[in-house]
């Protein structure tokens, strides 16, 4: 070589220095006893006597109600499961850290996190999971996010718990339009936030129109922003029949709030994040009636026996915590982590790639109907399709009462979402 | 053509609170020449004092006791901080308030907890149906308000001693000195009243009607966007800090509908930017904030 | 004559007297921050690099505010044209093909991404120049604002809000930053991803350092610091002043877009905002990086240094021992504890030390000179 | 006191040219002829508001005369951007010290040999050309030397006395190497000791540097103490220009001057 410049004199001179401290090789570090103990395989997170699983939420972020009932639920799951003998003879243990919501803090406390654990039964936050995707993959944990994006689904370590927002959003068209509330040919308005979440509610609507012959207006918003009456206000300009919300709870206010305001008075259509229980005591608590609520997962007040259960356990465990469906959504998260660990024990590897063996083994995951049965044999599909429909109800806990059971529209089955394989 | 009249309607109600925040910048920036990047704190306070005392209180009481406290907040600002930074330019008191302004606005927000309080009692999400059109009530009062103190401001400003003071002292530091205007008096007087503008603001900014969200990190957010209005109308203009107010407030809301929503809000820097380059005091500012 | 050269010399031996604690010193920083990746963890080793992209962020900064007197609060708008420069330049289009993606080699992508942001910041100079004090600040933060609608609209470019896109993985004629089977060691540590990534920024930094403050001390660094405290006097020194202005705006645009690069590495992500208020390229990080410069001591270039410590350093360290050991204050949480420590320390600097913490340094060091 | 270098012989003569200058309907100067000769020092004098700070002004290129023109020599001044003119040979000074405080006299006077030097941001970064720096560099202590001020190379302005701060700000208009330096009211703040010193000074620079020196003062003592010769203004016009003793004896100027006190 004849180049002699700096930058590779540099390099030499960086590479020599490393030379001269190195010892030549060594394995990528990966320090956890493999072998067997009690004749199961174990590398990180995995001791004789203890499982312990992360928990990356948020209890100080801007998603710090939803965070602290998913934690909620998370600590019950597991104080259930230890009440009950642990899982392969071992009892498990979480550890909880709080990011905050903010991306940089999570990409520092994950590798202090990683190596304690087996796997993460909560993630919160979509920047949060698209900052660790890297992650994820590079160290195979695999992790059950808080978020329902069916974006998402191309990271093998993800496991979905319940369906994803796009088919969220479709079920819950059908059941506008099994109602007769909209029809073929309407104009539907939809107002989603600009990212993981918005977009992906989007992708439903967007699908259900082209299907009916209905048009979409979208408006695209941002997380902090709070006053939608310029968009209802053209909403109702361009003369919609129906308003579909992927949008934050106070948002979700703006919105219901305008629509009786400005006297449009159309039904409205959202998901689980759209609303939180907080909103029966804003000044928008009274034009609330229109709200439909389409979620994978049941509503607090549900009448699903298991879910009964739950709430009542949480009431009793955190009576100052916000009630609201992320105490079922955790305790959920904690379920189908149970069924892959289980099978994982049977199989005799409760390892990292051994839970990941598991999961994708597991086609009908049960969850006593807190979500429809869990399917997680075809990768990028969601791993279920049916949600609740809720209505909100001032009187009910948790402000949601279900309209309609579980139920799966013939359209949601045939959607394809973004990373599904043909 | 409702569309655009329900939008013009929109965007004048959110203006005449816009205006409210922008004259407290301008108040504090002529009697002192700094630029005061705590006012979205000062509007937090007063807020935040509104939910705490409600209950015990009532709104009435409560809405007082915030915009005097927001007041106060202002005036120790200015006594406790500003005045004794002796030798630093208005550049670094500006810089001053963006350091009270982090410490104060994370407090408020902590202790809000996890309450959004929403603390327009008397006229929030109760709108008036007139004419196929809406107005909001929150809107409402909020315009009226807003007409009637800055006509009382301009009032005090041309006719009282404190106007005549203030005007003073803004055009000439030393020669307002020596014609006895006691700057100190004078400086007071200024923060306070822009913090009470602020206490008074608040009242409508963290409303269902306004913004649509309680008392938080938005509602400091919301006293940002005033800074455009202040900016562009001319930091040093009375006037300036009203037409900008309305300018914003109108920006937003027709260019949401006419471009794009995620748009308005880099609609209303980027006609600041516009009106900047063009005029780099602003529509009717009359100096540079640094002369050579 | 003669005495003159006596004097010279002597000062020269002065120098050099003084001049042995400081050379010791700098060598034993260097030597701790090479084999900081031997005794650090992962963890720590990402909070140190979190403090690096801000060393050199803040330096470009501080020359922009601190030596030229432009206030600016638009660096994260050109932390985000680099991180989106990079992933563009050297990356591919995506899964789905949507994505625009030149697949340069990361390197050039790199100088082909600080220079994109020096161009911007060039175009933005027209701007600059003509505004002065707060309404600059004012006015940049419009470039914010801009940022986030531009980063949340071409999506070909930026990924979008939703997933954003995956910054290609840096490598240097053939050695890849990435994890490795089998790995050098240092000290029997395994030199992998984040350790490599160290080493890289530690030289990134080191370089922005040394040509800011090699900048600093020659005619470009007098030019500005003249253009800050008198451009009519500047004029008659013969310097450009409108010139050196969109020179120093140039400057401090590619020290930010580097650090946006750096950015992206250290996330493995490229993906804009979903508001402007909480996130990467938001007002936070803008008030943040003024919070660095202004703590450190405006201009200072060492300053800045310190200010990056102080302001990235902190919320991730107290974050880290919140964790591992248990630190608590009351129920603060160490990102507001964090947020309460730099925003009292702008105040304290204003109120008693306008020269922040590289004036207190350079008392104990009794230094003066204002670079 | 040893000169810094040698005699120039390339100074030109500069010439103000008919100059006109008008602020709305304000004329500021009207029709004002003077040349400043080779080597000379030559004194602009006039009553507060006769024009003298404008036509200073004029002369380094911050006011574009509304008619008229500057030459330097061969060299038309008036159309020229401010910042050339110090390469073209026109150093300057300030009436109130525009000097960077918080800046070494080194580093202030240093700013002078910028029309001098080349090389930008990398350059300067990657410390390009240090040689060539430190032949400036040791120009610029030769400069402080002559002025009296090398014992301060490493202070801070800020700390300087007002006259020792007077001084540095004449050697940074020196650093530029002129043929032609302006200096506005030199002796301004100075106390009488301090304003012989900085006479004789001036008169150094001309006699052993051979530039020339245009300057505006008010001390009238120190005028024609040292000047060749002297322009006097009084509202805007030349009412005379001359030799001092006969610029001092001309009846125009003294009844200019009449109640004025010195």
């Amino acid at each position: 070589m004849m180049i002699k410049n700096w930058g590779r004199a540099a390099v030499v001179g960086v590479s020599a220095l490393l030379l001269v401290a190195c010892g030549s090789t060594a394995d990528s570090g990966s320090s956890g006893s493999s072998g067997g103990t009690g004749g199961v395989k174990t590398d990180f997170g995995v001791t004789d006597s203890t499982i312990t699983l992360g928990v990356m939420g948020d209890r100080t972020g801007v998603f710090k109600n939803l965070g602290e009932a998913l934690i909620g639920g998370n600590e019950l799951w597991v104080a259930d499961v230890n009440a009950a003998g642990g899982i392969c003879g071992r009892q498990l243990a979480l550890e909880i850290v709080d990011h905050g919501y903010k991306a940089d803090t999570a990409k520092t406390l994950y590798p202090q996190l990683e190596p304690k654990i087996l796997g993460i039964v909560q993630l919160l936050g979509s920047p949060v999971l698209a900052a660790l995707k890297q992650n994820l993959i590079d160290d195979n944990v695999s992790a059950a996010p808080a978020s329902w994006s069916s974006e998402i689904l191309n990271n093998p370590n993800i496991m979905m718990i319940g369906t994803t927002y796009d088919v969220e959003i479709i079920d819950g068209l059908s059941y506008l339009q099994q109602q007769g509330l909209i029809k073929q040919g309407d104009k539907i308005g939809h107002i989603y936030i600009d990212g993981e979440y918005g977009g992906n509610g989007l992708r439903g609507s967007k699908f259900y129109a082209e299907k009916h012959g209905m048009t979409v207006v979208e408006s695209k918003i941002t997380s902090t922003d709070n006053d939608l009456a310029n968009i209802v206000t053209g909403l109702k300009g361009e003369g919609v029949t129906a308003i579909v919300l992927t949008t934050t709870p106070g948002q979700t206010a703006s919105a219901m709030a305008n629509n009786a305001a400005l006297g449009l008075n159309v039904p409205v259509l959202g998901n689980n994040p759209t609303f939180d229980p907080a909103l029966l005591s804003s000044p928008a608590a009274g034009a609330l009636d229109k709200l439909y609520v389409a979620a994978s997962s049941a509503p607090f007040s549900s009448k699903t026996p298991k879910a009964v259960e739950v709430a009542t356990e949480y009431k009793a465990k955190y009576p100052n915590s916000p009630k609201n469906a992320g105490a079922q959504a955790g305790y959920v998260e904690g379920l189908v982590w149970q069924a892959v660990l289980e099978k994982a024990c049977q199989n005799g590897d409760l390892s990292r790639a051994g839970v990941q063996t598991a999961l994708k083994s597991l086609t009908s995951v049960g969850t006593d109907d807190l979500v429809a049965p869990l399917d997680y044999s075809s990768p990028g599909a969601p791993p279920t399709r049916g949600v609740y429909i809720a209505k909100v109800d001032q009187n009910a806990e948790g402000g949601l009462t279900e309209v309609a059971p579980l139920f799966t529209a013939p359209d949601a089955s045939e959607y394809k979402a973004p990373h599904q394989q043909p | 053509m409702n569309t655009f009249l329900q939008l013009v309607l929109n965007g004048l109600g959110k203006g005449a609170v816009y205006a409210l925040l922008a004259l407290g910048f301008v108040i504090i920036f002529k009697a002192t020449e700094v630029v005061n990047f705590a006012h979205g704190s000062l509007v937090l306070i007063g807020g935040y004092l509104v939910y705490a005392t409600k209950d015990a209180l009532g709104w009435p009481g409560a809405a007082v006791l915030g915009i005097v406290s927001a007041a106060v907040a202002a005036l120790l600002i200015e006594r406790l901080l500003v005045r004794n930074a002796r030798g630093a330019d208005v550049n670094s008191l500006a810089l001053l308030t963006i350091g009270v302004d982090v410490i104060v606005t994370e407090e408020v927000v902590r202790r809000l907890g996890n309450d959004i309080p929403f603390i327009g009692d008397p006229y929030d999400a109760a709108p008036i149906q007139f004419a196929g059109l809406t107005v909001f009530r929150t809107q409402l009062v909020a315009l009226i308000v807003g007409a009637v103190l800055i006509t009382a401001f301009f009032l005090v400003f041309r006719f009282s001693n404190w106007g005549v003071a203030m005007r003073a002292q803004a055009e000439n530091k030393e020669a307002a000195a020596l014609m006895g205007i006691r700057s100190s008096r004078v400086t007071a007087t200024a923060w306070l009243l822009a913090g009470a503008l602020a206490g008074v603001a608040v009242l409508f900014m963290a409303t269902q009607d306004f913004s649509g969200a309680g008392l938080g990190r938005g509602t400091h957010a919301i006293a940002l966007i005033a800074f455009p209005a202040a900016i562009l109308g001319g930091l040093d203009s009375t006037a300036g800090a009203v037409v900008g107010g309305l300018v914003v407030g109108l920006t937003e809301a027709l260019s949401a509908q006419y471009v794009s929503f995620e748009f308005s809000k880099s609609a209303v820097f980027l006609v600041m930017l516009v009106i900047l380059v063009f005029r780099p005091s602003g529509l009717f500012g009359t100096r540079e904030l640094s002369r050579v | 004559m003669s005495e003159r050269v006596v004097t010279e010399r002597s000062s020269v031996l002065v120098r050099l007297r003084t001049s042995w604690p400081s050379v010791a010193g700098v060598a034993v920083l260097l030597l701790v921050l090479l084999v900081f990746p031997v005794f650090a963890g992962v963890a720590y080793l990402k909070a140190g690099q979190y403090v690096l992209i801000g060393v050199v962020g803040a330096v470009g900064l501080t020359l922009l505010v601190g030596q030229a007197g432009q206030l600016s609060l638009a660096h994260p708008f050109f932390l985000l044209v680099g991180a989106v420069s990079y992933a563009v330049l050297a990356g591919d289009s995506g899964d789905s093909g949507d994505l625009v993606g030149l697949g340069l080699p990361p390197l050039l992508a790199v100088i082909g991404a600080v220079a994109i942001c020096a161009l911007v910041g060039l175009a933005f100079s027209p701007v600059s120049g003509r505004l002065r004090g707060i309404y600059l600040g004012v006015a940049s933060l419009s470039l914010v604002f801009l940022g986030l609608y531009l980063g949340q609209s071409l999506d070909m470019l930026s990924g979008g809000t939703s997933t954003g896109r995956p910054p290609p993985t840096f490598d240097l004629f053939g050695f890849r930053f990435a994890n490795s089977d089998p790995a050098p060691t240092i000290l029997g540590v395994a030199i992998q991803k984040q350790q490599r990534l160290w080493y890289l920024f530690l030289v990134l930094a080191i370089v922005a350092y040394l040509l800011a403050r090699g900048a600093v001390r020659s005619r470009v660094g007098r030019a500005w610091r003249a253009v800050r405290d008198n451009e009519a006097a500047a004029t008659a020194m013969g310097v450009n002043v409108a010139r050196a202005k969109a020179q120093a705006f140039t400057v401090s645009s590619a020290f930010a877009g580097l650090a946006g690069v750096m950015t992206a590495l250290w996330l493995d992500l490229v993906k804009p905002d979903e508001n402007e208020f909480i996130g990467t390229y938001s007002i936070t990080v803008a008030i943040s990086y003024l919070a660095m410069v202004l703590i450190g001591g405006l201009g200072s270039i060492p300053g800045a240094v310190a200010g990056a410590v102080l302001v990235n350093g902190l919320p991730q360290v107290l974050t880290l021992g919140a964790t591992e050991f248990g630190w608590s204050i009351g129920t603060l949480s160490p990102v507001l504890i964090s947020a309460f420590v730099y925003g009292a320390a702008i105040v304290l600097v204003v109120l008693f030390e306008p020269g922040g913490l590289a004036a207190i340094g350079r008392r104990l060091t009794t230094r003066q000179g204002d670079r | 006191m040893s000169a810094p270098g040698t005699v120039r012989s390339d100074v030109a003569p500069l010439a103000v040219e008919s100059v006109t200058l008008r602020f709305g309907g304000v004329t500021a100067l009207s029709d004002v002829s003077f040349t400043v000769e080779p080597g000379a020092v030559h004194a602009l004098i006039g009553p507060n508001g006769a024009g003298k700070s404008s036509c200073f002004n004029v002369i380094s290129g911050l006011y574009r005369p509304t008619s008229g023109r500057v030459r330097l020599g061969e060299q038309d001044l008036t159309g020229t951007p401010p910042h050339r003119l110090a390469g073209l040979g026109v150093g300057r000074s300030f009436q109130n010290i525009a000097l960077s405080p918080h800046s070494t006299v080194r580093d202030n006077v240093l700013l002078g040999r910028h029309p001098l030097t080349r090389g930008g941001f990398l350059a300067g970064g990657l410390r390009i050309g240090r040689r060539t720096e430190a032949r400036h560099r040791a120009r610029v202590e030769e400069i402080c030397a002559f002025l009296g001020v090398a014992d301060r190379l490493d202070s801070l302005v800020a700390a300087l006395p007002y006259g020792v701060a007077k001084r540095v700000d004449i050697a940074r208009a020196l650093a530029v190497e002129p043929t032609v330096l302006l200096l506005d009211e030199p002796a301004a703040g100075l106390n009488a000791t301090e304003t012989a010193e900085m006479g004789v000074t001036i008169r150094d620079l001309a006699d052993a540097l051979g530039i020339s020196v245009l300057l505006v003062e008010h001390d009238m003592g120190l005028v024609m103490g040292i000047a060749d010769r002297v322009s006097v203004l009084d509202f805007g016009r030349l009412i005379a220009d001359g030799p001092p003793e006969q610029v001092q004896a001309d009846p125009e100027v003294v009844r200019a001057y009449l109640g004025v006190s010195e």
